[in-house]
């Protein structure tokens, strides 16, 4: 069994800050990671491993120094680790990252065909959700986003059933692999990889492919010219500073009453809302 | 943003080939026979966007056929929507990727609009990465602001990134349909106008269940979901240390029960043992965007507050008058919070009795 | 299957990456762990880095480190209540060609750093706790056990190189827990500003840099120092006292932090600033008496880990450099001649070392830390008595500078008697002799 | 006590879940322990706190792995401290 999972390297969001005076962007000191909801897909991809020996080879697209990222997921555990970069991709929106993924995927397939391919649900920086679904639609794989659980995986059937989180409640699905599968988060928690797996990734030579290794025929459906959305620019929020308005009353029954009335009366639909809601279950 | 320096003869053939799109589309989620509301905020939206760009805005409805769709078409008119394309077929009844998707491609190519706006429900973010790909067009999601940019006619659509830190905006210049999914309770709901008719357009799915592999078994509705679905959750309530000991958190669960609402806790009472780390809010535990957000005994420090303000209306209740919760809630109450949580759940329940009017 | 090394470094600081770069060079199989996500995660310094220990390891660092300013201008700083007086020194001498102090940022430093060892041959691997020393039935040191599943690793020897805390050599008995009284702590934060503005409070050019040192009565007659250094787009802000003190209660590490960045000669200096990381730690005071034994059987103590600060002069991590190389250079030379890392072989490290700055400076300052505890008066009533000197003479308000000076005096002796003051004057020197 | 909280939101931490690095040895047999007590203000990170009934309480989420409260509460068997598992804990971006 050979799965792959995609990563990325992304700047730790929670470290960038905005200037409370000059509401400028401040960068400094932000270190890169991998993109959190990855880390559960991982998860998800090394249990496969754990139960079915499966081989888990990890992917990501970018500058050079995503090596970094590579190298921590094969202290997980993963067993080859694969560098996608090239001029030609910078700037990439997620379509083109899709078309520069799904053609290195299809690639691998060539010398070890896989069942299946991990994403994480999003990326914290552009948090868009579309690369996962974009790769399954070029390749033909079955696409299982907001996946919560696998419950059960048929090798020799080429069948997998899994519980994904849809619109007010969870789905289980069933269908044949190859497929994609987008991980939920919280759904499992990244492993701390053992001594070898530490060593290995230490030395382990991480394969780096530029355009034409990845297998990518039409460089144009890369990066900026591959981009149909353009980033115009990048602002920072204005400064929300809402003060709580107090409620005054002489006794807590008092301001219970005061404070529903107030927010009956900014939020008109609540009050029917919560009545709706209550009712069903008495 | 100037056009980049193009041979005039292609950039020429190239926008006569986008201009053939015309109009504003919206998809309306319709499922397990109840509208998600986001859809009808979308078409107040895209009413407005229709009005700019002076084109036609029209619904599109993927629904099984013994779904309300007389009922829905009707509405989607009402809320300001010209034209309704609805695709009415049993392999619809559960939403599962590749039909959806088959649908509405197949309906986007023979109508073409140029801007296609999609709720950013589950649903919607999985339909609108797949049906974006399909038709390699740009796709810009969880969108807070969508403008038009006269000048080019293209959609200014902004959205937070760097995790809501920081806003960009971003245009699909050189394809069509221009997409872009909003979070519910994003944009205003529009006004149904009662009266207000408009065209409906069937079409037909052209794909049969036997080409589709993916199978759904089962739904369970998430009211019978045991762990909490804070991120998702509309109403919540929440208590910190300033309820001091545990066996209070009992007024917070009372509470909940009147408004349906899951509960959450800070860091400290997780630490403690008071709540599993499924209900813990804040940086190190869930980000919440509720319609209403309760919070008793928490002092709302930096860790609380990123996590909270994503919320509609906050109401705090705190001993301490100058606690940093009453600097971002909308409501603030300075008192013991396990006097004021009592009657706030007799003056809730004595509020929602059924049949009671509002006061 | 464990793995086997000529020599494990534990700690990728300046001591860790100085010994892992000298035993590579020499064709070692050298394993550097760190414990943090990347070299430099959990290091704390002021961050001032002092060429000399770096250039006999890495002769051409100016050519690819990561420097932040050239120190052109050092302040000394005695804060009163309400200003400072002090003296700085300026110079050209300091614009020489390779200058001799730079302010730097420890995680960008220790990254380059570790780079240099990894270049060099050395096998890095980070996110690893060193939990304990492996030993043998004589006691000899044979490898560390990591927090890793299969994580016993083993080596011929071990280069301690863990910090301030020194976790292993203190759980295997090799030396002693800290002692509160010779030990500080310092908080610190790092303040952004662009760097036009630094330029222009410092009254320096582009690639220059300031640096402040402090002492006063902000520490409500504890022992306390304080720092201020100029990187390129940021402010280094740090003041500590010696962890007794702090015992003693009155006054939290962030409290006192706080009330520098409100003095009035540090304030106008930080406006406007954003706050981007706050940062503690220890820094060992005891001095000379305080240096355990720093080698045995298979193992080696270099840098903090060693107690090797300087903390008069502000100087740890030049001696961690130094102390790093000289362990390095031994082991290298015992391995060149097949010998055994016994404590008789390795005790040729700590003769190396006698011989440095390192020791003798130490030595030179053996008495401060004593005469700093009983002399509190150094931090609290100089510094008032001084700058109200300096106030007196410096007023131009038509009393004779004569009478001025009587008046001084009047307030030195009321303040300390005429015995106190001979008597701080004559043990200050001895310390400083 | 909330300035220190400003402070840690501006650092890095990578918090292991259910992994606390250090703890208090006996929590039922905290009152009038001294070292203790002066760990509530000898702690750079204020991970130490006082609880009215004057129990102590320590949350590590903050800590910045200095060392001062190993130091002060050395000899009383009191606390355990320990390095946070490989990689986890405070993570500086400057240093």
């Amino acid at each position: 069994m050979h799965v792959i999972v995609c990563i990325k390297q992304v700047p730790d969001s929670a470290q960038i800050r905005v200037h409370p005076v000059t509401n400028t962007i401040m960068r400094q000191g932000v270190p890169t990671i991998i993109n959190p909801y990855d880390l559960f897909a991982l998860e998800e991809a090394l249990k496969l491993k754990d139960r079915f020996g499966a081989k888990v080879t990890v992917i990501t697209m970018g500058p050079p120094m995503a090596d970094q990222a590579l190298r921590k997921a094969l202290t997980f555990g993963c067993d080859d680790a694969i560098l996608l970069s090239d001029r030609v991709f910078a700037g990439a929106d997620t379509l083109a990252t899709s078309y520069a993924l799904a053609s290195a995927i299809a690639k691998i397939g060539e010398t070890q065909p896989f069942d299946l391919v991990f994403c994480g649900k999003q990326t914290i920086d552009g948090d868009t959700a579309q690369v996962g679904p974009g790769i399954a639609k070029r390749l033909g794989l079955n696409q299982l986003t907001y996946v919560w659980k696998i419950e059960s995986l048929d090798i020799n059937a080429r069948e997998i059933v899994v519980q994904r989180r849809a619109e007010g409640g969870v789905q289980t699905l069933k269908t044949a692999l190859p497929a994609l599968i987008t991980m939920l988060e919280d759904t499992n928690e990244i492993r701390f990889g053992t001594m070898d797996d530490a060593f290995r990734a230490a030395r382990t030579e991480l394969t780096l492919w530029n355009a034409a290794a990845a297998g990518v025929t039409d460089p144009s459906k890369c990066g900026l010219k591959g981009s149909p959305t353009q980033v115009k620019k990048v602002f920072a929020p204005p400064p929300r500073a809402v003060k709580a308005t107090q409620i005054k009353g002489d006794s807590p029954a008092a301001n219970a009453e005061h404070v529903i009335d107030a927010l009956f009366s900014a939020h008109p639909g609540m009050q029917d809302d919560l009545r709706a809601r209550t009712t069903q279950n008495p | 943003m100037t056009e980049q320096a193009k041979p005039a003869s292609s950039r020429a053939k190239q926008d006569e080939a986008l201009l053939a799109y015309k109009g504003v589309w919206v998809s309306i989620e319709l499922e397990r026979g109840h509208v998600h509301p986001v859809s009808w905020e979308l078409i107040g939206k895209g009413r407005q966007l229709a009005d700019t760009l002076g084109v036609p805005l029209s619904g599109i409805l993927l629904a099984p056929p013994d779904a309300p769709i007389q009922e829905t078409v009707a509405d989607a008119h009402a809320y300001g929507a010209d034209t309704v394309y609805v695709m009415a077929d049993p392999i619809l009844a559960e939403y599962r990727t590749q039909p959806y998707a088959k649908g509405m491609v197949d309906l986007i190519k023979k109508y073409q609009p140029e801007i296609l706006l999609i709720g950013a429900t589950t649903l919607g973010r999985d339909l609108a990465s797949a049906v974006a790909t399909d038709m390699e067009t740009g796709l810009t999601a969880d969108c807070t602001e969508l403008d038009i940019d006269l000048s080019t006619r293209s959609m200014a659509a902004t959205r937070p990134t760097f995790g809501g830190t920081l806003l960009c905006t971003i245009h699909t210049l050189k394809a069509r349909p221009q997409m872009a999914t909003v979070r519910p309770r994003v944009m205003p709901m529009p006004e149904h106008q009662q009266g207000r008719t408009g065209e409906t357009i069937m079409a037909k799915l052209e794909i049969a269940e036997d080409d589709i592999i993916t199978k759904v078994l089962s739904f369970i509705p998430d009211r019978d979901q045991d762990t909490a679905q804070l991120a998702f959750a509309d109403y919540i309530v929440a208590g910190g240390r300033g309820l001091g000991k545990l066996e209070n958190f009992q007024l917070l669960r009372d509470l909940a029960d009147v408004l349906g609402a899951e509960i959450g806790c800070t860091r400290p009472i997780v630490q403690a043992g008071g709540m599993t780390i499924d209900h813990q809010i804040g940086q190190t535990g869930k980000t919440i965007r509720p319609k209403l957000y309760i919070a008793a005994g928490i002092s709302g420090a930096i860790q609380h507050r990123v996590g909270v303000e994503g919320a509609d209306c906050i109401i705090a209740i705190n001993a301490d008058p100058n606690a940093p919760i009453f600097d971002f809630a909308h409501y603030g109450i300075v008192g013991d919070a396990l006097t004021i949580l009592p009657a706030l759940t007799d003056a809730f329940r004595r509020r929602l009795a059924a049949g009671q009017a509002g006061r | 299957m464990s793995e086997k090394f000529d020599a494990i470094v534990v700690g990728a600081g300046p001591a860790g990456n100085a010994a892992a770069i000298v035993m590579a060079r020499a064709g070692m199989n050298v394993l550097l762990l760190e414990r943090g996500e990347y070299p430099g995660s959990k290091n704390v310094m002021g961050a001032i880095l002092y060429s000399n220990a770096l250039e006999k390891i890495i002769p051409d660092f100016r050519e690819s480190a990561p420097l932040e300013r050239h120190i052109v201008e050092q302040r000394v700083w005695m804060l009163s209540e309400k200003g400072h007086v002090g003296g700085s020194f300026r110079s050209d001498e300091f614009n020489v060609e390779k200058p001799d102090r730079y302010a730097i940022i420890r995680v960008a430093f220790d990254r380059w750093f570790s780079n240099k060892a990894k270049e060099a041959g050395a096998l890095l691997i980070c996110d690893t706790v060193a939990k304990s020393l492996l030993q043998d039935d004589q006691g000899r040191v044979i490898g560390v056990k990591t927090d890793r599943e299969g994580g016993d690793i083993y080596a011929d020897v071990v280069v301690l190189a863990d910090g301030v805390n020194s976790m292993l050599a203190r759980q295997a008995g090799f030396r002693a827990e800290l002692d509160p009284a010779n030990t500080a702590l310092v908080a610190k934060e790092m303040h952004f500003l662009p760097p036009d503005v630094i330029q222009s409070r410092f009254n320096i050019g582009e690639k220059d840099g300031v640096a402040i040192e402090m002492v006063g009565s902000l520490t409500k007659g504890k022992i306390g120092m304080g720092f201020l250094y100029t990187n390129k787009e940021s402010i280094a802000l740090g003041i500590g006292c010696m962890v007794g003190d702090f015992q003693e209660g009155g006054l939290t590490p962030y409290g006192l932090i706080d009330d520098l960045k409100a003095h009035p000669s540090i304030k106008p200096l930080l406006a406007g600033s954003e706050v981007k990381e706050y940062s503690a730690h220890l820094i060992p005071e005891g001095g000379y008496k305080a240096v355990p034994k720093i080698f045995g059987d298979g193992w080696v103590l270099v840098g903090d880990s060693a107690g090797l600060v300087n903390s008069i002069h502000r100087e740890g991590s030049n001696m961690a450099m130094t102390s790093g190389r000289l362990a390095a250079e031994t082991i290298r030379t015992l391995k060149a001649e097949g010998k055994p890392f016994s404590a008789a072989n390795l005790s040729a490290y700590r003769k190396a070392l006698d011989e440095t700055y390192v020791i003798k400076d130490l030595k030179k300052y053996e008495g401060m830390p004593g005469f700093l505890h009983g002399n509190r008066q150094i931090f609290s009533l100089y510094p008032e008595l001084m700058a109200g000197a300096a106030a007196t003479m410096l007023k131009v308000d038509g009393v004779d500078k004569k009478t001025k000076e009587r008046e001084i005096f009047k307030t030195f002796r009321q303040s300390r008697g005429l015995f106190g003051l001979l008597g701080d004057a004559i043990k200050f020197a001895r310390a400083f002799r | 006590m909330s300035k220190v909280e400003e402070k840690l939101f501006q650092n890095r931490y990578l918090v292991d879940e259910h992994h606390p690095h250090i703890a208090i040895k006996h929590p039922d047999r905290t009152r009038g322990d001294e070292a203790l007590l002066q760990c509530t203000f000898c702690c750079p990170a204020g991970c130490y706190t006082k609880t009215e009934e004057g129990d102590i309480e320590l949350t590590t989420d903050g800590c910045v792995e200095c060392g001062t409260c190993r130091i002060i509460c050395q000899g009383k068997d009191n606390l355990i401290w320990e390095y946070p598992r490989g990689g986890f804990g405070v993570s500086f971006k400057f240093g």
